[in-house]
């Protein structure tokens, strides 16, 4: 399924490009062409830091298709230190625990894979930030 | 508060109800489903043919690999040829479609329209019934990362307890009541009532979400038969109710994107415009049949209503506001959470109930003196809600 | 004939029209290529902010495992908050979105409602694309047979050649009109004309269906803002175009249910309401998008609308009659054959190009003085039709 | 997918069983809750020949998920002797040419096999008559 949407999304997913209003200045992630804040046209690409920090947080147990190798799993609203918010699996954790306003960041993984076709997906993740 | 007994040609009422036992009904197709809630919608009137079928459905395309369930299910029906579509909001498919059949009706270019919710959970099985279910949230952007509404109602109430510091017990109330209430209804899916140290000791299945918190989904099917007052069939055998309110409103579709996420804001705005079309004040609703698929919907649905300041929903299900005899009565039958969860048939089921009770037909799970209800359905966690307000007509 | 030029308050107007190209948008997202429809139709009118949007869909859940396209379209294009919902009547949504917005504008709750019809094919591949295509037959009684609607109106076709004796290229006019009529259309997928001798030489797809029989499914996006005339801003640019009747009819969902297949009657009988509803007779129509989805669906389409008698369809095709400058002209800017067919947004797309000849924006494509037009777009082969007539309005 | 569906619909898919209308007497397949010649309730079961003849035919060229291994296959409107119209496969052809009015007999074939979990659906097909 769905094999030109990812290869569509995969600036997004790799490298968390978003865009900047070029009106208001408010950063834009997941990326738009209109910006929320001021309803201008929202085009020119900004690259997110990929620091942010856990805005809740939980675990899944009963994973949907393509994502039962991973279950459970931990899946978390991150806040990105430029503003926007975003949905993404955490990771690397190791023993540590998951806490609100624990600081984070992106890594690139694989987020699923689509069974019959064999298609891998990669995108980002969020771990426990190494250095601020 | 507007007397709303002064009827014209124009307004909306419910002449007809019709709701299955909500459960796993494995022996039942999508189709026969919905023909045994239209039959009894139509109990005495079968010689009233609808302009127009509405089906509320979010799942047939994943699960039945089914299409076109307007065609489907008005030719089973007996009802070939007729007017017929089938609308999609997620969980507030239902809702939606009622809010259809309401401007139709009010356009003066249908008289009488058949509303129906079905949802026929148990035609997929495992996690392609999770992939359906994650379809209503932002496919490439949450979905990809294996989000499903639970687990976003579950980042919702693991927010929520931090920002308002609620003890861990703080939703057991919720399902308590909704348990309760369900005991005496043979429509609901779980009829054994629970007790508080039965929440504490739930599985979890998504931390802090327990098992209690979610609303187990299954099939079912409501009808509603809704008519212009100017084309109601005299003689009917029970007392009408007019729905004297319909709204639906919008957010976000993708949870990340909302600026105040325990702020409900498609929840709060279809109260408001509900609110202001019936010239109505909360104080005067005697009952609120929200969609408690997950206790800390409920919790944010009372707040966005208004019957709670923010941060304090949760605090109703404590003191018993929300029972049979609180002051604002919810799930009246069960709701979601103990009648069972039907998808996009839940805004009919809804209003089937709240029907019901403006009738003085609930029996045990009567609201006494029940005069006004109102109904809210919802898509994805908040992302899209229909509120109607109904009222009785005094004999 | 009525005069429809003397307006009322609650005429429904079309002050906004866009379209996208019809074709592969491979680098482009169900939402993004919505946007750019919406764009299109909200023009100069970004300071008009519609009451309701409805949107028009039938593969999304299938191909794009999404669905509250409502609520994710209306906030991505900036207008978070809105009444929305998605309207599926399989290939008739986009005429039943259209059906829907007609209601709620006369019925006054709504001022003004923006209707977008949105497919997004190539988020699938092979045989899933089948598969959704095949969720529009009765997944119980034809689906499971390997059927799917190609295959339907192949059944059709041969029924129809044999009843009537008709020769092995009568249907063949279809595609070359619509061909010749697509190469002035900037937004069509086929713009090369085709020849005779290329319809007796392509392959068959469904016997005796052949490639050009079919239309090719692509993605695409159209969408028309709509609005009560007591409602309508000053200033428009372009000539307004009124939607003087709306209709919506159904039939069996499985083929091999109905009484005599070669009879459409879900088409027929939303002909006949609607134009009971303009007050107008065939001979008043200039031309007439039909769903030529299949070339036998606008043969059957043209016998149930009137415009020839039984059997006699395919000779309309054959002397020209439906040309640019024929009796009744068709798929005046290459229909779902040569502009590409695209789903659910099909309807959408129709009564767009009918607005563009009524504005006499037409182009090379212009039908000439054209006043009335009808659009008929229809869900499976022939299981719900949904048909439009608009009017010019005179300046 | 959709097993209960499978299970549920057996005994109309091996045996075509449908319903004969108890106030017009009208034969109804497939099965129908209420008989669509006359309004009425129509649920005595009744046991159809499994003979007909062919409507209509056609060759499908590119299947759908589940049916690949089969293509191309014929499928077909039958109409039983009885009255009803059903959709089904012909199976059994040999070299014979179809033809509209070839007399056909039910048989019981597996309709199609479910990918991922393996499933087999089993139900009527139609062959050429062997004896009328
Ligand atoms: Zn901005
Ligand atoms: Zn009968």
């Amino acid at each position: 399924m769905e094999i030109s949407r990812h290869w569509r999304l995969a600036k997004q997913r790799y490298a968390l490009v978003g865009e900047v209003c070029p009106n208001c200045e408010h950063k834009i992630f997941p990326p738009r062409d209109i910006c929320p804040d001021c309803g201008e046209e929202a085009q020119d690409l900004y690259q997110f830091s990929g620091r942010g920090e856990v805005y809740s947080y939980t675990q899944v147990q009963q994973a949907p298709t393509g994502f039962e190798e991973y279950a459970p799993y931990t899946v978390a609203l991150i806040k990105l230190e430029e503003g926007p918010m975003l949905t993404a699996q955490l990771t690397d954790m190791g023993k540590r625990p998951v806490s609100i306003g624990m600081p984070v960041e992106m890594v690139t993984r694989k987020l699923r894979s689509d069974g019959e076709r064999g298609m891998l997906i990669y995108g980002y993740k969020f771990r426990p930030a190494i250095a601020s | 508060m507007t007397n709303h007994q002064h009827g014209s040609g124009d307004d909306v009422v419910i002449i007809g109800v019709g709701m299955t036992p909500v459960g796993e009904h494995w022996d039942t197709s999508i189709r026969e489903l919905a023909l045994q809630a239209i039959k009894m919608a139509r109990g005495g009137l079968a010689a009233l043919i609808p302009d127009a079928i509405y089906v509320a459905n979010m799942l047939a395309p994943a699960l039945s690999s089914q299409t076109q369930l307007g065609a489907l299910i008005s030719d089973f029906a007996g009802l070939r040829g007729v007017e017929t579509l089938t609308i999609e909001a997620a969980g507030a498919s239902g809702g939606s479609a009622i809010r259809q059949a309401f401007m139709a009706l009010k356009s003066g270019l249908a008289k009488c329209v058949l509303v129906i919710g079905v949802e026929k959970v148990t035609d997929g099985v495992g996690t392609d019934v999770d992939s359906a279910l994650a379809t209503s949230t932002d496919a490439d952007y949450e979905a990809i990362h294996g989000i499903t509404p639970t687990s976003q109602a579950a980042l919702l109430m693991r927010r929520y307890f931090y920002e308002n510091d609620a003890p861990k017990d703080a939703l057991a109330g919720f399902s308590i009541t909704a348990h309760q209430n369900a005991i005496t209804n043979p429509n609901a899916m779980f009829r054994q009532g629970m007790q508080p140290v039965q929440y504490l000791n739930a599985p979890m299945i998504s931390a802090p979400l327990n098992m209690f918190d979610a609303a187990p989904l299954a099939d079912g099917s409501a009808a509603l038969l809704i008519a212009r007052a100017d084309a109601v069939p005299s003689g009917l055998s029970a007392p009408m109710v007019r729905i004297i309110a319909s709204s639906l409103a919008s957010t976000t579709l993708a949870l990340h994107d909302r600026p105040d996420m325990l702020h409900m804001s498609a929840l709060e705005s279809s109260v408001q415009q509900a609110l202001e079309m019936s010239d109505l004040r909360l104080e005067d609703l005697d009952l609120f049949e929200l969609h408690d698929q997950y206790s800390i919907l409920a919790a944010l649905a009372l707040e966005a209503a208004g019957f709670a300041p923010r941060g304090k929903g949760w605090e109703l299900a404590r003191n018993g506001e929300i029972s049979q005899s609180g002051s604002i009565p919810i799930s009246t039958f069960g709701g979601s959470k103990a009648r069972g969860d039907t998808g996009g048939a839940t805004g009919v089921y809804q209003v089937a109930e709240i029907t019901r009770q403006l009738q003085g037909l609930a029996g045990e799970n009567q609201v006494a003196d029940a005069r006004y209800g109102m109904a809210q359905c919802i898509g994805g966690v908040g992302s899209t809600a229909a509120t109607h307000i109904l009222a009785r007509i005094e004999p």
